[in-house]
């Protein structure tokens, strides 16, 4: 696993790399290197299986962090290449080649982030959302409630309580 | 955000073909697939007498339509166990909407099932009652702020029966068919004609948060 | 050719009973799977009720003319069966209209409403319809292979075609019942007779859980309802069918009971125990034992 | 009376005079040539008029003034007349014909052909063996000129090799006659006459005799004349094969009187051999004018056998050999002529005679006159050559001729077939100057002549053949008018007709009921026809040729007629199933099952004549003790008629590839062909043995399995037609099976399924033909939903496979039960269940039919549809009420039925009281099932439409699809491998073993054809090689291995 890492490092432009377990590393690289990675990884190093391809969204830094986890059979162990992307141009280079099932991902994360992959197959599709005409809603700029508010009729009379004083309340009135 | 690419459906979108001595015809698939009719009311029978015995029938003869919309489908299968047994009900599962008379939404319902709901109810025949389960088709539950799951069911649908509960128990839904009767019973479970009387309020709701809405107005 | 009031008269007054029975018979049925199954299960007289409603039904739906056809074709058929069948031995008005054909015209007459529904499901264009006839005739050929050499076997024996003739034959105790004279061609035709009822494990026809019910997917209301009255009627038909071929016949509607509800408890007995097969294990099952048992029926004689 | 040797000699001026012109003046002499040919030929013509009006007698013509043996003499009798008069006329057309090539030749080619001419009149007339000799070698030395008139490598080499073996052959006859002088003192033949009985005498006669026939090309030793046919001039060719080959088998004719009793049969073998071989190797040739070759070659080697056998054949001879002999002479010249014209030896080429109608029909002509098909004289000679055969207990060589007859149909229709669907790109123009189609159209005039003076001397029934025959001639010759009003003649010809017939055969309720079907199938199958536009060129004539075929096998006058009908059937049909736009193979194959089937019938009816005597085989009343091979070879003929299962591979492919408004006709109607014969030989010939087994215990489980296999098969059809067709096959497995069973009650199911299988199934190919019409395609998974457009369409089939499933109420349940009844009365009850279990199965196909094509979901390119044409409909509703009186009232039909069946048929008949049918096992009164069904419906569907009345009409899309919507009406309609499971559970039964069967047999005759077509090498030598051979093997035989 080690010797995965450092081969890593010695061909590419490795920027972070994070033990996370024995088994589990995540290696963060530039955008343009984060596909030969993970081609890297799925022929020279036996990482034949994709576990996924995700993203988290971080808002304050103006990045999303797209994570391509994939598996090694033999060693049971997995690596995820981390890459960031810019919010505002989001775009990525498509895995679709790689492994046909990319592109399920890629659609999706085009629907929920807004996230480009120009070539892969039926990204302009809607996955999930038949006809979504707002801003993709996993970006947390999007305002789930005010949404929903302005959408689906909530039901007057809904209280929202938090639940740790509410129930301190409700179970423990005199504490 | 740049302007989203509008994918268009190309099974419902106007095309030609050939016909078989060349000429040309242009199909237009929601024009001439389904019908485009719009319910109708149907008004009960006028002997009273009449009208009470169909609905002591229809009490005791309730089909529900196997269709399970959200998380409590699942509380629907022990009804049929022996423990619950709702066949002593006169209450029977129906797997087409043709046959059923309940449908029962069983719990939330997100905006692309919702349209299969409707499609689905749409295609029962008059008399069709509607059963809703559990709090999220009452007022959203633990997905009110959620960006696609309604909140409120008989803004889309005439719901006859609301039974609570997250999840309601089995005995909650036996309770909720009893209730059900009761109203049949009454003659006050006249949800179809509801539906056909404000189909527009109906629709307009609708097709607010259906956006690709790519099917006639009314489903056969 | 005048005709026969009274005999008309009772005829409808057979087919009152038989649906009645049909009806109840099935209440019961359904009464008793529940009890192995340790429910309670429904009221005997459901199917009177879900019928009532059926009927009731406010507004319908139609495919076309032969959407309309299929239903009184099915149950055309289940009625003819009746008609021409004689119900008690002995009795002139009871023997309903039997003098105008004899057991070839009722099996075939099976057919009539099978290809009419098939005809009308199909008209509705939905694809599980189609699915559905697909099996239900390809199963039927080969129930039908085992039921007919039981016939002829029967029909041999008693040099006639005729039901009443077969009945009368078989009159003067247990002993002399086809399925005692010739146990080979009964327990074919008893095999033959599971495919004919389309329980488990012959209902992949309908197959519930996988082509949501097959031919009858998109017959609603009255349409149903002429579904299921013929279902009353045919059961109880053909039950009596096997009961004048095979087991002595009735001379009183009590015996004709008895005899057809065992006879009729008989598929649902062994559709409770099996699971269902797949068409094409079912197909080879057919050309396999009830074959062989009936070839050998028809040689004992 | 011009002296005969005027002949000889205004051929000798010419060539004289030829000599003197110059090169210049080509055209004069060109000129010069056809007066002298035409010289010749009046003097022959007029000495071929003169002999047959009896007023000139027969004479010898004695040069130099001495009486043989000492001078030469020419005789000129009835047959010298004939064949001289065909070299001349011959000679004539041909220098008509090669007008363009002889105006720019040599003056030498010129004299070339009239030398060959002189020679050929001479070895016709000459009486002297030295003259024969040496007019052989002139001739020789001409043909060799001839042969390089086209001077490429190919004729040089053939002309060549042909130098080589006719020395060989003038060694071997020169040899012979230095013998026969050395015996007898002199060269004349009348002389000669006790030479075989000198000692030493026999071996002379033998060289003399292996040599002419070696001059006569017999297979094997005849390489070096395949290779003239293939590389000489066509025109060349022809007179090789219509002049060269007659004049030398007269020679043969000629020695005969000197030739030993015994050695007859042996050299007739031989030929036989020729016209078998040569046939089975041409069957593999793709060059026209080598195949023409092997034809030529065949024709010359039944001629043969013919001649040698004359004494043999008695008074026939001249009936016999004068078919062949005008026949070829006729048909081969002007097929080389064409050849001549189309310019190419490739099949595909030749598609270019299409462009010109008369030249097309005449190929036709010529090539259905070669096969040996009615009306022409060949097949009338070979009719009579294979009675007298069966007469002499000849089998073995019937069974040459009718193998050689079928290879013979092979190839030649093969060729006919590939004409006529040869692409049209392909086709480079044709050169058909007037000079070079006058022959030819003369020849093809002379040919249909010939015929006519055959069919009159046969002395036909007037009504029932003559006036047909006249009818099908009138339809071609008015060929040109559109297609609506032939097909409004020829429907008046056959209502003028029918009404003709009727008081003929009034009382005959046989011939009426199959007359009823042919002629009311015939008129009502050609209703359609009205949609046709244009002129529709070539269906006429052909539809007019089957139906009246059809009708020519109802009047039971003899034998022959009945053959000729058949025959003429065949090839009606076989046109009609030609002119489809894929039919080429399956047309090809229904002529050659068609043809075996034939072949069979007529050795059937060779032995007939040998058992029975000269008698209609219908009229045999009874037994016909041992006649169990005859009554096979009669069943296998009309169950190969009929499609039994193992002889039904042509069906499909022929059904459904014929134009779907033809398909009604050449199935449904003409399928009960082999019915009527099947029910004509069962019920004349009684219970027949073949080997102590019983024939109609196996004809019964024939039956059996063909009612399977052929619903089987069409449960899997996705083609709508093929799957109709399978249908019929089942149907027909039905009515074998009925028959079979030999009882009263059998053959009236038989007689009675017959009528109702040719109206439903008539119903349903014209239903499919309309569809068809409106949709274009015959896939059925293509259509779907169209009962909104055609509901009338639909209403026909719905009542067709009700009636075909044998539901009750319609017609089809009283054929089961009377079925079920047999059955039991028979003990039958394995096969009996076995025909049930098909009849059940026929229900997957029926469901098919019906959901897959008028149910389900209609197809966009499908949303404009009308319904099928009026004129497509009204048959069709004839039929159907046709079947609804059947269905009410059987006994309409039944009953008369019933009388048709002789007495001394076993069985018990079926009863009737008042409407009740009824047998000793059952009963049944369709008159009151169908009234309580029809009270029942309408009772029921009244309950319903007053139920649902308010219900609201949807569209197709509109049906509960697990909450979703459909997406397109192909992806939603079920159609397509419907029955999949049915096939994984029993799919096994449907292994095509009658194909690979008959696929074998096809690749395996193909491939020895080919192993046997390397006998001949091309090499001059080897070929000289055979020719000694042959004569060895032939002494050998003759002489039985001791020296004569």
């Amino acid at each position: 696993m080690e010797k995965i890492i450092q081969h890593l490092q010695g061909t590419f432009d490795v920027k972070v790399v994070k033990k996370q377990r024995d088994d589990l590393y995540f290696v963060t690289v530039g955008k343009e290197q984060a596909i030969p990675a993970v081609t890297y990884l799925r022929d020279a190093e036996g990482f034949t299986h994709l576990v996924m391809i995700t993203v988290a969204d971080w808002m304050e830094k103006g990045v999303f962090e797209l994570n391509y986890i994939v598996h090694n059979y033999e060693l049971h162990a997995d690596i995820s290449i981390c890459t960031n992307i810019n919010r505002e141009e989001a775009t990525m280079h498509s895995a679709h080649h790689l492994w046909e099932q990319a592109w399920t991902y890629q659609r999706e994360l085009k629907e929920m982030y807004g996230i480009d992959f120009p070539g892969s197959p039926r990204v302009d599709e809607s996955f999930n959302l038949e006809g979504w005409d707002n801003i993709p809603p996993m970006r947390r700029e999007f305002d789930t409630l005010k949404y929903a508010n302005e959408t689906y009729f909530p039901r007057p009379g809904r209280e929202t309580h938090d639940p740790a004083a509410y129930m301190k309340q409700k179970l423990y009135p005199d504490e | 955000m740049e302007d989203k690419k509008i994918f268009t459906d190309p099974d419902l979108t106007k095309r030609t073909v050939i016909g078989p001595n060349g000429e040309d015809i242009t199909v237009d698939p929601i024009q001439d697939y389904f019908c485009d009719a719009l319910p109708k009311k149907h008004e009960p029978k006028r002997a009273k007498i009449f009208e009470s015995f169909f609905n002591w029938a229809r009490a005791e003869s309730i089909w529900v339509l196997g269709f399970g919309t959200g998380c409590g489908s699942i509380e629907l299968y022990p009804l049929l166990t022996p423990r619950f047994d709702a066949y002593r009900f006169g209450v029977q599962m129906r797997p087409t909407p043709r046959q059923a008379n309940l449908m029962i939404i069983s719990g939330y319902l997100s905006v692309k099932t919702l349209k299969r709901a409707i499609r689905s109810y749409e295609q029962m025949q008059n008399p069709k009652f509607v059963m809703a389960l559990g709090s999220c088709t009452i007022n959203g539950g633990m997905y009110f702020d959620s960006y696609n799951t309604i909140n409120r069911l008989d803004k889309y649908m005439p719901v006859d029966v609301y039974v609570a509960g997250c999840m309601p128990r089995p005995e909650a839904i036996l309770a909720g068919f009893e209730a059900l009767k009761k109203r049949i019973k009454a003659g006050k479970a006249e949800g179809a004609n509801l539906y056909a009387e404000n189909f527009e309020t109906y629709k307009k709701n609708q097709k607010k948060i259906i956006r690709d809405w790519n099917m006639p107005d009314y489903n056969w | 050719m005048s005709i026969d009031w009274i005999k008309l008269l009772f005829t409808l007054l057979g087919l009152f009973i038989v649906l009645n029975y049909g009806l109840l018979q099935y209440g019961m049925i359904r009464r008793i799977t529940a009890r192995i199954g340790k429910r309670i299960g429904m009221p005997v007289y459901q199917p009177y009720i879900d019928l009532i409603k059926n009927y009731s039904m406010r507004s319908q739906i139609t495919h076309g003319v032969m959407f309309y056809l299929g239903p009184v074709f099915r149950l055309a058929g289940g009625v003819g069966i009746f008609m021409f069948m004689p119900l008690i031995y002995g009795s002139y008005y009871w023997s309903n209209y039997s003098f105008s054909g004899d057991v070839i015209l009722i099996m075939y007459f099976m057919f009539f409403g099978m290809l009419g529904m098939a005809l009308g499901a199909s008209e509705g264009g939905h694809p599980y319809s189609f699915i559905g006839i697909s099996r239900g005739l390809s199963q039927f050929t080969t129930v039908e292979v085992p039921f007919t050499l039981a016939v002829i076997a029967v029909a041999v024996q008693h040099h006639s075609f005729s039901l009443t003739e077969i009945v009368a034959g078989q009159q003067g105790g247990i002993m002399h019942w086809n399925i005692m004279t010739n146990p080979f061609a009964g327990i074919a035709a008893m095999l033959a007779f599971l495919g004919m009822m389309m329980a488990s494990p012959f209902n992949v026809v309908q197959a519930p859980q996988e082509i949501p019910i097959g031919p009858p997917t998109e017959y609603h209301g009255t349409y149903l309802g002429l579904l299921q009255t013929n279902r009353a009627i045919l059961y109880v038909s053909e039950s009596i069918l096997m009961v004048n071929l095979f087991f002595g016949g009735a001379t009183n509607w009590i015996e004709l009971i008895v005899k057809s509800f065992l006879v009729f408890f008989w598929p649902v007995f062994v559709g409770l125990v099996f699971p269902r097969f797949r068409i094409d294990q079912s197909i080879p099952w057919f050309l396999k034992l009830p074959l062989i048992l009936g070839i050998i029926g028809i040689f004992m004689v | 009376m011009v002296s005969p040797v005027h002949i000889v000699s205004i051929g000798l001026i010419t060539a004289f005079l030829l000599g003197l012109g110059k090169k210049s003046q080509q055209s004069i002499l060109v000129l010069v040539l056809l007066i002298a040919t035409a010289a010749m030929t009046m003097i022959s013509g007029s000495w071929l008029i003169g002999i047959m009006t009896g007023s000139v007698q027969p004479t010898d013509v004695f040069t130099a003034g001495f009486k043989p043996p000492f001078a030469i003499n020419l005789r000129m009798t009835m047959d010298e007349a004939v064949l001289t008069t065909m070299v001349n006329l011959f000679g004539f057309l041909t220098v008509i014909y090669l007008f363009d090539v002889l105006k720019n030749a040599g003056k030498h080619l010129l004299s070339i052909i009239v030398v060959f001419l002189i020679g050929l009149n001479v070895i016709v007339m000459t009486r002297d063996l030295f003259n024969l000799f040496v007019f052989l070698e002139i001739t020789s030395i001409a043909t060799a000129g001839l042969m390089i008139m086209i001077q490429d490598s190919k004729s040089i080499s053939a002309g060549f090799k042909f130098l080589i073996a006719s020395s060989v052959i003038s060694g071997i006859l020169l040899i012979g006659i230095i013998f026969a002088y050395s015996y007898i003192g002199n060269l004349n033949i009348d002389f000669m006459s006790n030479l075989s009985l000198i000692k030493g005498g026999s071996v002379a006669v033998f060289l003399v005799l292996s040599a002419i026939i070696l001059e006569s090309k017999q297979f094997p030793a005849n390489g070096w004349a395949l290779d003239m046919y293939e590389s000489a001039h066509p025109a060349i060719g022809s007179a090789l094969s219509a002049v060269s080959a007659p004049a030398v088998l007269f020679v043969i004719y000629k020695l005969m009187p000197i030739v030993p009793e015994s050695w007859h049969s042996l050299i007739g073998l031989f030929g036989l051999i020729t016209f078998t071989f040569s046939n089975f190797l041409a069957t593999r040739q793709g060059n026209i004018r080598r195949m023409l070759g092997y034809s030529s070659i065949a024709q010359g080697g039944l001629m043969l056998t013919v001649v040698s056998m004359s004494t043999f054949f008695g008074n026939s001879f001249w009936f016999i050999i004068l078919g062949f002999l005008l026949t070829n002479f006729f048909a081969k010249a002007g097929l080389f002529w064409l050849n001549g014209m189309v310019n190419s030896d490739d099949q595909n080429k030749w598609g270019v005679l299409r462009k010109r109608p008369v030249l097309f029909f005449l190929f036709g002509a010529f090539v259905v006159a070669i096969a040996g098909l009615p009306p022409f004289p060949t097949f009338f000679a070979k009719w009579e050559m294979i009675m007298q055969l069966a007469n002499g207990n000849g089998w073995g060589w019937i069974v040459l001729i009718l193998l050689g007859s079928i290879f013979e149909i092979s190839f030649l229709f093969k060729w006919f077939g590939r004409v006529f669907h040869a692409e049209e790109e392909k086709i480079n123009d044709i050169r058909t100057p007037w000079f070079k189609q006058v022959p030819v159209l003369l020849f093809g005039a002379a040919l249909l002549a010939t015929s006519y003076y055959f069919v009159e001397y046969l002395n036909f029934d007037v009504l029932f053949v003559m006036l047909p025959l006249l009818i099908v001639t009138v339809f071609f010759a008015i060929d040109f008018l559109p297609a609506f009003v032939k097909n409004l003649l020829l429907i008046a010809s056959l209502t003028i007709y029918g009404y003709l017939i009727y008081p003929e055969i009034d009382g005959n309720v046989m011939q009426l009921v199959f007359m009823g079907v042919f002629l009311v199938g015939g008129i009502l199958t050609l209703i359609p026809g009205f949609t046709q536009k244009g002129t529709r060129a070539g269906f006429y004539p052909f539809a007019a040729m089957t139906i009246f075929g059809l009708i020519m096998l109802v009047n039971p006058a003899d034998n022959l007629t009945f053959f000729m009908g058949w025959e003429q059937m065949a090839l009606g049909s076989y046109i009609l199933i030609l002119r489809g736009k894929k039919a080429e193979r399956p047309a090809q194959q229904y002529m050659l099952f068609s043809a075996g089937g034939a072949y069979l019938m007529l050795a059937a009816f060779g032995l007939l004549l040998h058992f029975a005597g000269d008698t209609f085989f219908g009229h045999l009343n009874g037994m016909l003790p041992g006649g169990g091979v005859v009554f096979v070879l009669f069943a296998l003929a009309f169950m190969l008629k009929a499609a039994a299962i193992g002889l039904h591979i042509w069906l499909p492919g022929a059904y459904s590839e014929a134009e779907d408004d033809a398909t009604p006709l050449v199935s449904g109607v003409l399928i009960n062909s082999g019915v009527l014969g099947l029910f004509w030989i069962a019920t004349a010939f009684g219970p027949q043995q073949l080997f102590g087994y019983d024939i109609y215990q196996i004809m019964g489980w024939v039956g059996a399995i063909t009612a399977i296999g052929g619903n089987m098969l069409a449960i899997y059809e996705e083609d709508m037609k093929r799957l109709i067709a399978y249908s019929s096959v089942g149907a027909m497995g039905y009515i074998i099976f009925a028959l079979s069973m030999n009882s009263k009650l059998g053959l009236l199911i038989a007689l009675y399924y017959m009528v109702l299988h040719f109206i439903y199934k008539t119903m349903l190919f014209m239903s499919a033909a309309g569809v068809i019409y409106r949709t274009k395609t015959r896939n059925m998974y293509e259509m779907g939903g169209l009962i909104k457009s055609m509901p009338w369409s639909f209403i026909v089939v719905l009542i067709g496979i009700i009636t075909l499933a044998g539901m009750p109420p319609l017609a089809g349940f009283a054929g089961k039960w009377m079925f079920y009844n047999a059955v039991v009365m028979k003990g039958w009850y394995l096969q009996g269940t076995m025909v049930f279990f098909s009849g059940i199965v026929a229900f997957l196909y029926l469901y098919k039919l019906i959901a897959s094509v008028f149910l389900g979901q209609l197809k966009d390119n499908h949303r404009k549809l009308k319904e099928a044409p009026f004129v497509y409909l009204l048959p069709q509703f004839i039929f159907v009420i046709a079947i609804m009186v059947l269905s009410v009232f059987p006994q309409v039909l039944l009953e008369p039925l019933a009388t048709i069946i002789p007495d001394r048929i076993p069985g018990e008949a079926l009863h009737w009281d008042g409407k009740l049918a009824m047998t000793s096992f059952g009963y049944w009164n369709a008159f009151s099932v169908m009234s309580v069904v029809i009270v029942m419906f309408a009772v029921i569907f009244g309950w319903l439409v007053y139920h649902s009345r308010k219900a609201q009409k949807v569209k197709q899309f509109n049906i509960v699809f697990a909450a979703e919507r459909p997406f397109r009406p192909e992806t939603t309609h079920v159609s397509y491998n419907m029955f999949a499971g049915y096939k994984k559970a029993l799919g096994w039964l449907m292994t095509p073993l009658a194909t690979r069967f008959w696929t074998g047999v096809s690749d395996w005759s193909m491939a020895i054809a080919d192993k046997m077509r390397s006998w001949y090498t091309g090499n001059g030598q080897t070929y000289a090689m055979h020719l000694l051979l042959y004569a060895f093997v032939l002494y050998l035989l003759i002489s039985g291995g001791k020296i004569l």
